[in-house]
């Protein structure tokens, strides 16, 4: 299974904090980010947004960065604090 | 301890941070500060709260690897960065950036750069509250802007 | 108070600067602030002492011209600058400048430009005592060379 | 007269902190710094320095800097504050 984390402005959209997603047939973060996108036209349009960034075992990460069971992924808007 | 990382929701005490850089440090002579702190943003439509959220756990290492590289790029005695999290009214102290060194340059330079980078990476997200609702705040491009200089 | 200039025989509290510098301005988000202390400039030799003498009356109108042109420069809200004289032990704090304004860079910026030019203009002498004997403490070229970035 | 004031190492090498001169022929600071040398060779020697640095009424002043009575003038080595 892959740990997913949304966070601030996507976590309200989407009504999600975490959920588990199973890592079979997932290779990059691309993947992973259209499987959630199945679960229906709010996810499809949230994280299609050019500026989402995704974080991979708490590191930034790209579309194309490979993802396994037992990762950590988040999805997350611009930041803005300090 | 070289590099001190702090995500708190209790407010900072500058003056205590302050005695925290330098205590029993008499080699730097050097010390800048930088404190950011919730503005007056909807001055005239009423006072609004922050409410600040962040990602537990990556906050803590991103801030632990900008004090890093500010440390590998200058000459630093110690460096403290705190942030505070959760709920914050107008005029109180977000976050508080420190920095010694033996030249004043890179104390002040390592403070401009951690902030720099924190505001890009560090993964904290504030929402105002104030009488006409509440909404995100927007990353702004000057703030991506600012790490080319580094 | 836009601009505020001391020089004392006192310590000074850097807590309270701070909470001087944001009393009643939540327009201003950024803060930055710089502490030059009293280094074991003689380490291995014992300690030694610092003695301040400056030009009285000259020193206080030089720190106000400096706070000034920062001002020119920078959007800033407050400007202070605190200089102590007299005997001083390593460890002791000289100077704390402080700077806040809308943007974090201006406020940093505007620290190392009152440093740069309070330690190539402003009317101070420091003489150093050990257990070898005093010296008056050399000027650097290096804070000389400071000032061409400005 | 034209008050003038000594500082630091400057002070200590002429045991002097103040003195006030008259003004009668002096023109400029370089006049004022010659006639102080008059007052014997540590004084011209301490006052040749090529890194003195003078004020007038409290401004950083050259010695092209025009002298009068009631000026306030200061001799003083390369400041070390900060």
């Amino acid at each position: 299974m892959i740990r997913v984390l949304f966070f601030a402005g996507l976590r309200e959209k989407l009504d999600c904090a975490a959920l588990e997603v199973d890592s079979g047939g997932l290779e990059t973060l691309a993947d992973l980010r259209e499987k959630l996108g199945e679960r229906g036209d709010p996810w499809r349009r949230a994280l299609a947004d050019a500026s989402l960034q995704m974080a991979l075992n708490q590191h930034l990460a790209t579309a194309a960065s490979p993802v396994a069971a037992g990762d950590e992924v988040a999805f997350f808007p611009p930041v803005t604090g300090g | 301890m070289a590099v001190s990382v702090a995500v708190q929701l209790e407010a900072f005490d500058v003056g205590a941070e302050y005695a925290r850089l330098r205590e029993g440090n008499t080699r730097d002579g050097a010390a800048a500060m930088f404190v950011g702190s919730v503005r007056d943003f909807n001055l005239g439509t009423g006072v609004s709260r922050l409410e600040l959220e962040h990602y537990p756990g990556m906050t803590e290492r991103v801030l632990g690897d900008i004090a890093e590289q500010a440390r590998q790029r200058w000459q630093l005695g110690r460096v403290c960065i705190v942030h505070r999290i959760g709920p914050l009214d107008p005029g109180e102290d977000i976050v508080f950036v420190g920095a010694t060194a033996e030249h004043r340059q890179a104390a002040l330079d390592a403070c401009a750069f951690i902030m720099d980078w924190l505001k890009s990476r560090a993964p904290f997200w504030k929402k105002e509250r104030g009488p006409g609702g509440e909404r995100w705040v927007e990353a702004r491009e000057s703030d991506q802007e600012a790490l080319e200089k580094w």
